[in-house]
């Protein structure tokens, strides 16, 4: 099977951010994302468990964006000014795909 | 004052005191007893179109008064005043930086749904009456604090590089306004109110029968979620800022008496406006601050709104505010 | 005249029609207004548990009519039939491709449980009786059209070479008969009709007395994904197209109302098996032609049944079935 | 022998019973129908804090019988030993290896708190009463076998490499008396106690009314669990595996048949108690055993538990402690 | 520690298909697979939510598993066959492992 | 924008387990983690699921963790002490992060 180079970037932020985050993955050229809700975590500033929250504010959510190295530059752009003030893990990886119309 | 004795021994022995308590210690703890997220969001959407539909089921009832426009822009009115003097007894009385103090403030304009509900059953328990329509109120104090916190925190940065050519973190007006819990209970209320008395009638055994049940449950998540809170945060407080959630409440409890005094509103009312302007808010206003204003700490202001301000009005302000509205009016 | 405007206005104004209506414009607000995924399943769970056990105890009690079974056969009948008339028109009278008018064609042959549960609400508001088994003809109705779906799509195909030596994308009989929402359904009926009265004493407050309540708490869901389909994909879906999701389910009822006539239906089950052949399924078939024709734009067949034909049924279309089904028994 | 025959098939044709033969089937036919994960905690805990808040309010209705500590010190000592006697059965009549065995003996000394439920609605159903406070003993009951179980594992281990040096995998008290089911029952219990009659009056359209109907849907999903559960893994259990799961109820059955006699108690909390020995866990058990005995194999225990033994327990096992109990007391 | 290296795959496809991949890769040889739910994602054929939806239609999951680089090809053809038609992200990137027993 | 290489831990275990290795990770120095929840799976005990369950036993969680290499070798084995009889799948790769001062 005839695989190719993309970039996977995953981006772990806070869930009242999240439309900010995907408002502005909308516009940097993206093909898509996915996003997954995480369940708990830890970091400087203590552990959070999603259990029991009714506010969206103490949940996290985890971002998954393939795309291709020659977007990457912009994208991590776009992604920064979101992350900038606020909590936000990003980090950027080596994948490959099946198929390659998509991203 | 035996009375009063009472009367508080009673809310402190009542089922959602107890199980708020009893989330609380399983917190402490350590236990592993959770309420799962999907749940714990399900009870507290079902409390808020319970409340909202039989506010609006009783003023299609009762009619509506007169006094509900007064009332309200009151309530904007507090929600956009409380958070300026919480901020500056904070910045005085504790060693919150300003952003943080700005934070905390604008959860204390704002209002607790849940503890407003808590203080309608106080009074049905008390046999005392109020307006439906209090709903409306409750809703519309929730946002304007919002706007008073962040402009709190905005007038104390100077015009610097990192907020020139970046995007403002201002929530949106959609956000504010449009936030769920607002949208639950102003369109239940609308509905109760459309729907009317035979509207209550097919709605009760869902609406009715079974809320004081859902709420000791929401309660018990409350306590878990406070005690998680308290555990993990407490230490890192402060006595300072801890005393603050105890006694900003009764600030606002006395500046929302003069207002009930002023619109000459029932004992009811009065304690229900009472509770909403000495209630911290736990929903709305932590995810707009995540928004506007990241650099806040939300250990200190959730532990603060929950751990140490809605226990407290729970078990002693509400029947306090009781008191106080009917020694006024 | 007179009489029907205010059976419209009365169905209009029910809470559940309101609740909808809310999350609709909750939804069209951007509001982040919404039900936790766990907890709309658990909803529409307890909505089929329920109606499935209230239909078997009401046939414990009733008796089985004879009637049944052929109905049962009547109703698959449409089930398989309906498509293939969707198809046609849509083929003709909209601009859909041949694929995407065969998805939108099932769903419109299958059912959607919750039209038919307002249906029986509004009969019961009415005062209409009907039989319980129509529940089981609901369950029968929900999957032949997904047959007839997959084959209309299918029988355009070149035997090319893309579908040979590659597996059959056909759901299995077990994905389609041992479907959830069918299990659910048929085995809550069995139930019901097993433990007859008995058993529905000791359900009743969990199944009868909330019911009205949590369907309203379930069209407020609805209304939200409703509003989230219409803003995200009104405008891709041409006029021609959306037409069609309020003519078909008259032409289906008009089909349906052959057959009441010739099975000679009772007034209460004539407009519900009316009702079931003019609704439109969005949970069994969209879930079944992403599977069997995964290359039909869900953005289509979703909006027009929950963002079109729902709304209509439950606005217009449900005391119109009613009427009809009135007219001709 | 007739009287016996009725009450059997009463049991077998009650709506629990009959929902958790839904739930067996659909799973075994591999129909996708399923309750998310935090709908059935939600049940699971609903059922907890329903059963010890009627518990509580029960013993400040009847008052507390001197009998109670003694009945739970009885209740511990089932659950230290029941695990011994198991453990010794398996080894001789069951291929399992030491570490399953000690696993699968945890199981059967604990208790099943929904097993336990069940056994109350049949009791209610025979108008036979018991005491409050059984729901203490129950909590009682569930984590001492945890310890005999992970001693029985760990007698058999040699003092070698792997566990030298490496951090010991005893579930720490805090894990098993903090835990969740625990906390749950214990705490509603003694809020139910303190609340009283006024209490349960304020909380029986939550936590009465609907219980049964609940308990049905939890049972459903029970039996979604259990149909799973042996889809995949009966086949690797062998008969004599799955004898044990039938006749080591009937055994506990008989040695708290001894403890009923000893103690002298009613009928209604003779029987409740030789349910809770017959009973196995599912909860708690499997929790605990994953962290101490991460080698025993999960499918087995599991299936056991919930596969075997609970539906004999529900089907049968039930009115047979009934019984026994009725003719010893 | 001794590592290993190995191949991971992500899948992200659509709800009602999963039965179909899961069949797929358990005839494939993989020794092992998990599934993570997905919250919402946006692609080219629109933004999707998890919240509310009834139906398994419109919810999206992932799948990873992680297996020897031997073993590659082969699950990547009959994930292929499962995807063909169907909207799914597959991905591919290197990892190392503690225990090279359980791949 | 500047890119930092760190190392991306990913551990799928079960939940009963879930705070021992949180535990263990708090005291081994990294600076941070997320839970993933679980929807289902497979291995060599057979398939899982998440939907019905109660109790803890039967699901699992998958735990992201990004540190520096500097660091990798404690961690790994203190997540190693924890997951030694147990199920669970670690893997390691190489990412690259936008922010180095997290971890
Ligand atoms: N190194 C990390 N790896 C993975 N997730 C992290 C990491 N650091 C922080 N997080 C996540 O981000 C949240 C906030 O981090 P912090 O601002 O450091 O408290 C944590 O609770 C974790 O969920
Ligand atoms: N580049 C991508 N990276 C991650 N997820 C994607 C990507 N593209 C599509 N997806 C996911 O796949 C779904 C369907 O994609 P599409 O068919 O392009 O609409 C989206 O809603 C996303 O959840
Ligand atoms: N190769 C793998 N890749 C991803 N997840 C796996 C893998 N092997 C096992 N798992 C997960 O770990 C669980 C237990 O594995 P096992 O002990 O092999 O049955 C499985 O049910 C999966 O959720
Ligand atoms: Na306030
Ligand atoms: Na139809
Ligand atoms: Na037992």
């Amino acid at each position: 099977m005839q695989l190719h180079k993309k970039k996977r970037i995953e981006i772990i932020i806070e869930r009242p951010i999240l439309r900010r985050m995907t408002d502005a993955l909308d516009t940097s050229g993206v093909h898509g994302y996915t996003i997954l809700p995480a369940h708990g975590g830890s970091g400087q500033d203590g552990a959070w468990e999603r259990d029991g929250l009714v506010s969206a504010a103490g949940a996290m959510v985890a971002i998954i964006c393939i795309l291709d190295a020659t977007n990457l530059e912009p994208v991590l752009d776009a992604i920064y000014a979101v992350v900038e003030r606020q909590i936000g893990i990003v980090s950027v990886s080596d994948v490959e795909v099946i198929r390659s119309d998509h991203f | 004052m035996d009375v009063i004795l009472n009367i508080l021994t009673a809310n402190l022995l009542s089922p959602i005191v107890l199980f708020f308590v009893l989330g609380l210690a399983a917190a402490i703890a350590r236990s592993d007893l959770n309420i799962p997220e999907p749940f714990a969001k399900a009870l507290s959407l079902y409390l808020m179109l319970a409340i909202g539909f039989k506010g609006g089921a009783e003023v299609a009832r009762a009619g509506l008064d007169s006094a509900l426009l007064l009332l309200i822009l009151a309530g904007i009115a507090l929600s956009f005043v409380i958070p300026a003097i919480a901020f500056s007894i904070l910045r005085v009385a504790s060693p919150l930086p300003r952003i943080d103090a700005a934070a905390v403030a604008a959860h204390y304009g704002s209002i607790s749904i849940v503890t407003f509900i808590a203080a309608s059953e106080f009074l049905q328990s008390q046999a005392i009456a109020f307006e439906g329509y209090l709903v409306a109120v409750a809703a519309a104090m929730e946002a304007p604090a919002i706007l008073t916190g962040i402009w709190l925190a905005q007038r104390g940065r100077k015009a610097n590089s990192d907020t020139q050519g970046r995007e403002r973190r201002m929530p949106s007006m959609r956000e504010i306004l449009f936030n769920g819990s607002i949208v639950m209970l102003v369109g239940a209320f609308i509905i109760g109110w459309i729907t009317g008395d035979e509207g209550l009638e097919t709605m009760a055994p869902f609406v009715v029968d079974p809320f004081k049940g859902v709420l000791a449950l929401f309660l018990l998540d409350m306590g878990l979620i406070a005690g998680r809170g308290l555990r993990s945060s407490l230490r890192m407080m402060g006595l300072r800022t801890i005393l603050f959630g105890i006694y900003m409440p009764l600030i606002s409890a006395v500046i929302a008496t003069g207002v009930v005094m002023l619109l000459d509103l029932s004992t009811g009312s009065g304690a229900l406006l009472i509770t909403l302007a000495a209630s911290a808010s736990y929903i709305a206003v932590p995810a707009a601050m995540r928004i506007a204003l990241p650099e806040a700490k939300p250990a200190i202001y959730a532990t603060m709104s929950l751990g140490i301000t809605f226990p407290f009005n729970l078990a002693i302000g509400i029947p306090l505010y009781a008191a106080l509205a009917a020694a006024v009016t």
